[in-house]
């Protein structure tokens, strides 16, 4: 039961994206395709859950005033080795990504994480709160990157959707994933109080 | 004092935990790197120097590296150079290999960086498959080989003394070449004129600047 | 083109055609007048008649109570029928005193005139604190306090308001025209108790007869130390700090008085009223009026008694071409709408009017459309729109740093708004919450 | 020409690669800091501060650490401390010498630290190839005091619209982020009107 | 006694007769003018995009408010004057679904989420501009009509008959904007040595009058500067516009041009200031966009900051920029510092003493 609810909570009410309103930067700027936000889901989810882990490993072991500096030490170790790994066995993964590899540290959810629940709860459950908002951060991406991709390039995984179709390229660009997102967020709030009525 | 010995000690064990994990993963993947590297420059020097074979490289004045190849036609040996040059296009920075011989005449281009809008600038990186979506999924999908994008190709054969022009004839097709080549032009990619004329100014750049260096190491 | 004026204001539509031709009338003079005690700014006064007792026109009925205040005559001569509440311009229920007619007009003798430049200052000033005046502008200040400045203040300037900007009304005009002489002599009289030596006087363009009159009156009879200059018409050109500014390029601080640059502004009815009080110890208890508005069968500038009612005024005035929309007393900018006929004229109504629907409603009112109308248009150069906009949405608390309490009322921002926003409204309503808190 | 090159760096930081608006960095404080103008102004100029400064110092530890020893791959791990540390240095030393501007800045240097866009500067720094070029510090100096001032302008201009709409019928659900990102979408529409400039 | 109870409110009792309808007609009849020339010069398809944008828009206006169970607003004519710019910014052959899109995205986007008219920030005219610009610029800067016949180009190119074919060609089918920012590569690719020949072409006499009457490559309504100042003179004179954002848009913009033609050496500055002040969106922009009252600022002193605002930026954008005009971009930039330059240029309260 609490498992599933820590996994879900990620998903849903605790969606770091949509709810908690972090880790917008790499939601915003990888989403132009949703390969690129499969990606990301996958790179952040293995940070994530590898940090959690630790942390909650050596928590005990770490005076409370300097918890912040060895996070993120910890974050950043884990980081440079996805970036690392993407480099040798992805380079075009590492290219379009580009810059949003290494600023995986600065993403709140990793940190946030690390420090709101790892360093106070179990290894095994950490791992399930770690998959849960990497999902949960995943799959707004995902959803994200799906519009832009298809009305932005009129594409799908790199193929061509509709031939014909004119696709607007404002969506590709930072523009296109502002006003995407804040439709989204419309969209769930209106969901959310529709839902809130209802109970 | 243990209230500061502590801690230092504790961050400076992770940090070379984490320095330790670090250099190990960088151990295991660093030749690969390398080898993706090297793979990537002979891949784009085999496009800006088509049947050269790469002798060497350069340094300019100002450290700059440029690169040296030779091809014999006809019994004479020729020349070829290869060199990078930068410039801003619609998003970023623009970064172009070209390649020229000894007379400035353009051999090829491999536009190496570039952050353009996807579907619209990055069209000049990008090899439309004429798949689709659907055809992939159902399993349809025709295998086309491997192909360069038309938007670089069409730089070889320009001379490179000469402005480059940017017309807009709409997307290229094979049968616009010779018309643009004796114009001197390229057609620009359908909305990213702006792409377009980077690259061509990337190009102008370079020669520009590598103009002299050539003409000297020819004498 | 280049005539003196401030910064700011509106060009409402004049609507001044319908009395500006009429000279002055004489009202017939009613059956029963209802005067209120309190017809001034300050306390009211205290009626000092019984009911019953009989009193002559001019007979002084309820005394100035206090420094700020002002005596109040009877207008007619007759019984007191009642001392009781009800409706006056200045409350929906408020003290008047009822006198119904009662005896002769005969004893109503114009006195011999005095030679009031041998009297000092002090005799002068008593005597128009007797005849109870108070400012005939429109917000009834008592005239008495503002021509006995505090002794540490030095006053230079004497600006006589006659800029009449409002719209409709004609009053200044018509007196200009009938008694510029009085009116000069009225303006000589206020110098000599305030001790001043310059006058300006303050006409509007759109008036270039009455500005004719006074010029060539003051040329002739050698008055150098009057100046009038004519004032460009806009409205308001006639509020007090805008129009010490328009002439003597004097700004009063916020919140300060005119006396705090050197001036004091006298209405030219009040300069009339002051003449008439000293020369013939005529005490105010009527005043000129100008009944107008296009619902209003004979339309003019009359002369009517203080206390007369608006129904005894309608019916003497030929009556209502149909039901008015909205009746107003003052003139349209800035007057009050009243609910009944049955108030009285006090003595700073200026004007009367019967307006249609098409006229003076509003109608609903859209969303600010940002245009910044009521921005140039405000004399005091408030952000109007602000302030109605936080009103709008309920944070009266957020309207402080737009300060409101600034604004002088002057209805500018709402005439001149598109989306016919009532922006002076929601600007009272800032004010309002302002002083309450604190 | 030189000086050229570097107003050309710092327009196009300024203006048509704005760290916000065009690169979706430093997102969170953008949003988040923008509700007042005043705050936003703080945020801002000590935005500015941080950014020049840890531009300065992460060229140098590149420059004549990392590369020197080979160990570039810790680039992420070594410019997150460095940052962390600027800004704990600076706000402590700012603290000791004018109490005055800790005030006004003290409570915005914390979140810097997490502020993605001070990382990314220094990223993009060794990305563009400053640390090897000729006069590459002052490139280095003027692209993260440039990215400082982008950013300073971006949140400026947010923060004015956000205390503007206010007073707006704003549908209830859009309210809040929703609407932010519309704005931040348009503004970043409008900025594309600096693209493909040059000198 | 009477019992009648009047209707009682608050001063003033009168009201100003231009009322929001009246204001927004009048900004239609001004555009009219010049909107009736561009259909007789370009032809009926030009009709069909204005209509669409105009539909489109009040029916996502409508639609939107309809949805959202909000006061129904379309008859105000705010809607119908954002179709009717936005059509007038767009090349003349655009297909239909181009003006469409563009009024739904502007409407939609940049005036209705944000509560609706006189709460938006951006021009919704230009937001729906610059969308299609983001998105389609293929489509927006190529369908272009020139005139074989008409007084552009032809005449005076026949005069200067040293230039090759294509290159007239690539002259004509542009906007006299884009064929002046083209001159520098035209010179060079077809062996013109001299670019003086190309740019007195360009300022030629009867080039000049081609850009004052209309008859001219460009966006639907910027072609013709009479008719638009014509336009222009009947907002100023019903005071619906006020002088002060044109007057400093339009000066900061000259000022800026001459100063870089004189500066940089340029053979014919005077030439080159009239061309830039006649051709492209800056009258239209000027008179019409920037003086959008939502958008733009409500006090003096702003407005005139707002406009100099726009003149820089029009002036950077077309000298240094990627796209040939920049007045679009130009208002909409200064569009997002209204509220900071509303809020630094509040004028002093009359009278307000200073704070101690």
């Amino acid at each position: 039961m609490s498992i599933k609810k820590e996994f879900l909570k990620g998903l849903v009410e605790k969606n770091p994206v949509m709810v908690l309103g972090i880790g917008l930067c790499p939601a915003l700027a990888v989403t132009t395709s949703v390969s690129n936000a499969l990606w990301m889901m996958i790179a952040t989810t293995f940070v994530l859950t590898c940090s959690n882990v630790l942390v909650s490993l050596v928590k005990d072991y770490i005076p409370s005033h300097i918890r912040i500096p060895v996070f993120i030490t910890i974050i950043a170790a884990f980081v440079t080795v996805v970036e690392i790994t993407l480099k040798a066995y992805q380079p075009e993964v590492y290219t379009s990504l580009g810059i949003f590899i290494p600023l995986i540290v600065v993403n709140c959810i990793i940190l946030g994480r690390a420090e709101e629940f790892a360093s106070r709860n179990g290894v095994f459950i950490s791992i399930i709160d770690a998959l849960g908002m990497g999902i949960g951060f995943g799959l707004t991406l995902t959803i994200l990157a799906f519009f832009r991709e298809t009305l932005g390039a009129n594409k799908l995984f790199g193929y061509t959707l509709i031939p014909g179709f004119k696709p607007a390229g404002m969506m590709a660009i930072a523009p296109g994933a502002f006003i995407t997102l804040g439709l989204m967020l419309w969209a769930m709030n209106r969901i959310m109080v529709s839902r809130k009525h209802k109970k | 004092m243990k209230d500061i010995i502590k801690p230092a000690a504790v961050l400076a064990a992770v940090t070379f935990c984490a320095s330790l994990l670090l250099a190990t993963v960088f151990a295991v993947t660093k030749e690969r790197i390398a080898f993706l590297d090297s793979e990537a420059e002979k891949n784009a020097l085999a496009i800006v120097l088509p049947g050269y074979s790469i002798t060497g490289t350069a340094k300019t004045k100002d450290n700059k590296i440029y690169w040296v190849g030779e091809k014999t036609e006809n019994g004479e040996t020729i020349n070829g150079f290869a060199f990078i040059s930068e410039s801003p296009g619609y998003s970023g920075t623009i970064r172009c290999m070209i390649g020229v011989d000894s007379n400035m005449n353009i051999l090829g281009i491999s536009i190496l960086k570039q952050t353009e809008t996807p579907g619209l600038g990055a069209r000049s990186v990008e090899i439309a498959s004429k798949n689709t979506f659907w055809d992939v999924i159902t399993g349809s999908a025709v295998d086309e080989g491997i192909q360069f994008p038309w938007f670089q190709q069409q730089f070889a054969g320009l001379n490179g003394n000469k402005t480059v022009q940017v017309v807009k004839n709409g997307d290229w097709t094979p049968e616009m070449a010779s018309d643009l080549v004796s114009q001197n032009a390229v057609s620009a990619i359908t909305g990213a004129t702006i792409t377009s004329k980077a690259v061509v100014d990337c190009i102008h750049k370079g020669i520009s600047e590598y103009n002299d260096i050539i003409k000297n190491s020819n004498k | 083109m280049f005539n003196p004026s401030f910064k700011g204001g509106v060009h409402p539509p004049e609507n001044k055609k319908l009395t500006e031709e009429r000279s002055i009338e004489n009202l017939s003079v009613p059956h029963t007048c209802f005067v209120p005690v309190q017809q001034h700014i300050g306390k009211p006064a205290i009626p000092v008649v019984q009911v019953g007792d009989y009193v002559q026109v001019g007979q002084l009925i309820a005394k100035a109570d206090g420094f700020i205040s002002s005596n109040i005559h009877a207008s007619i001569p007759g019984k007191i029928a009642s001392i009781t509440n009800g409706p006056t311009p200045a409350s929906a229920s408020g003290l008047r005193i009822q006198i119904e007619t009662h005896g002769n007009f005969a004893s109503e003798k114009t006195p011999d005139k005095i030679e009031w430049d041998k009297l000092p200052p002090k005799d002068l000033l008593e005597k128009v604190f007797d005849a109870g005046i108070a400012g005939m502008g429109g917000a009834s200040f008592p005239t008495h306090v503002k021509l006995s400045p505090p002794s540490n203040v030095k006053i230079d300037v004497l600006i006589i308001n006659a800029a009449e900007c409002e719209p409709y009304l004609t009053v200044d005009d018509a007196l200009i025209k009938r008694s510029y002489k009085e009116i000069i002599e009225g303006i000589m009289i206020t110098r000599t108790i305030l001790g001043v030596k310059n006058v300006i006087i303050g006409v509007e363009s759109n008036k270039k007869r009455s500005y004719k009159t006074i010029k060539e009156y003051l040329k002739k009879i050698g008055e150098k130390n009057i100046k009038i200059p004519m004032l460009k018409t806009k409205y308001p050109q006639g509020a007090e700090k805008q129009l010490i500014y328009s002439l003597t390029h004097r700004t009063v601080p916020s919140g300060g008085l005119p006396m705090e640059v050197g001036t004091v502004v006298q209405n030219i009815g009040t300069c009339f009223a002051i003449q008439q009080a000293v020369c013939y110890g005529t005490p105010l208890f009527e005043r000129l009026v100008t009944v107008s508005g296009s619902l209003i069968n004979k339309p003019g500038n009359y002369k009517i008694r203080i206390g007369t009612t608006i129904a005894d005024i309608i019916r003497e005035c030929g009556g209502l071409k149909e039901q008015p929309h909205k009746i107003v007393m003052g003139g349209p900018m800035c007057g009050q709408a009243v609910e009944t006929t049955d108030i009285p004229i006090v003595k700073g109504t200026s004007g009367l009017l019967f307006l249609s629907k098409e006229e003076s409603s509003a109608g609903r009112y859209a969303n600010c459309i940002r245009c910044g109308r009521c921005v140039q248009a405000c004399p005091i150069n408030l952000l109007p729109f602000e302030i109605a906009a936080n009103i709008e949405i309920s944070r009266p608390e957020c309207t402080e740093r737009f300060s409101p309490l600034d604004c002088i009322q002057c209805g500018a921002c709402s005439f001149i708004c598109p989306s016919r926003r009532p922006v002076s409204h929601f600007v009272k309503v800032a004010q309002d919450y302002i002083r309450s808190k604190r | 020409m030189e000086i050229k090159l570097f107003i050309t760096i710092l327009f196009s930081t300024i203006f048509i690669n704005n760290y916000v608006l065009s690169q979706t960095l430093g997102i969170c404080p953008f949003l988040g800091v923008s509700k007042k103008t005043d705050s936003a102004a703080g945020m801002g100029f000590a935005v500015i501060f941080v950014m020049t400064l840890a531009s300065v110092i992460t060229y140098f530890i590149y420059k004549y650490i990392l590369i020197p020893f080979s160990i570039t791959y810790l680039r992420t791990i070594a410019f997150i401390l460095v940052i962390a540390s600027i800004v704990q240095l600076v706000e402590m030393a700012i603290n000791k010498l004018s109490p005055s501007l800790y005030r006004a800045l003290g409570i915005f240097l914390p979140l810097i630290t997490t502020n993605c866009a001070v990382l990314g500067v220094a990223v993009l720094n060794v990305d563009s190839g400053f640390i090897t070029k000729e006069f590459g510090l002052l490139m280095t100096i003027v692209q993260g005091f440039g990215a400082g001032v982008g950013f300073l302008l971006a949140l400026m201009l947010m923060s004015g619209i956000r205390e503007r709409l206010e007073t707006a019928d704003i549908p209830f659900n859009l309210r809040g982020m929703p609407i932010s990102f519309i704005i931040a979408g348009l503004l970043s529409l409008a900025f594309l009107g600096f693209a493909g400039m040059s000198f | 006694m009477d019992q009648q109870i009047y209707t009682l409110s608050l001063a003033p009792h009168t009201k100003n007769r231009q009322n929001l309808p009246v204001v927004m007609w009048l900004v239609v009849l001004s555009l009219l003018p010049s909107t009736v020339f561009a259909v007789y010069t370009f032809g009926m398809h030009v009709l069909l995009v204005i209509l669409t944008a105009i539909f489109s828009a009040c029916a996502a206006e409508y639609l939107f408010r309809l949805l959202l169970k909000r006061e129904l607003t379309i008859f105000n004519g705010s809607a119908a004057i954002t179709g009717l710019l936005l059509a007038m910014n767009l090349p003349p052959m655009v297909p239909l679904w181009i003006p469409a899109v563009g009024s739904v995205f502007g409407i939609i986007i940049a005036k209705e989420l944000f509560g609706g008219l006189g709460h938006n920030i951006f021009n919704p005219a230009l937001v729906g501009r610059a969308f299609l610009m983001a998105s389609w610029p293929a489509l927006m800067t190529t369908k272009w009509i020139t005139f074989p016949n008409g007084t552009m180009f032809s005449s005076s190119f026949n005069a200067y008959s040293v230039l090759p074919q294509p290159a007239l060609d690539a002259l004509t089918g542009a906007t006299p904007l884009a064929a002046l920012k083209n001159v520098p590569a035209l010179a060079n690719s077809f062996n013109v040595h001299s670019q003086y020949n190309i740019y007195q072409t360009l300022f030629d006499i009867s080039n000049f009058k081609a850009l004052a009457i209309g008859n001219i490559g460009g966006c639907i309504g910027e072609t013709s500067a009479l008719l638009l100042l014509t336009g222009a003179l009947l907002l100023l004179f019903t005071r619906i516009i006020n002088w002060r954002i044109p007057f400093s848009y339009i000066a900061t913009f000259a000022l800026l041009i001459f100063a870089y033609y004189k500066l940089t050496g340029f053979f014919m500055p005077y030439h080159a200031l009239v061309y830039h002040l006649l051709s492209g969106g800056l009258i239209l922009g000027a008179f019409f966009m920037a003086t959008d009252m939502v958008t733009s600022p409500v006090t003096g002193k702003g407005m005139l900051v707002f406009g100099a605002g726009c003149g820089l930026l029009t002036f950077a954008i077309r000298i240094w920029g990627g796209y040939p005009e920049g007045v679009s971009y130009s208002i909409l930039l200064m569009n997002a510092a209204v509220p900071l330059i509303d809020k630094y240029c509040v004028p002093k309260i009359f009278g307000k003493r200073k704070q101690a």
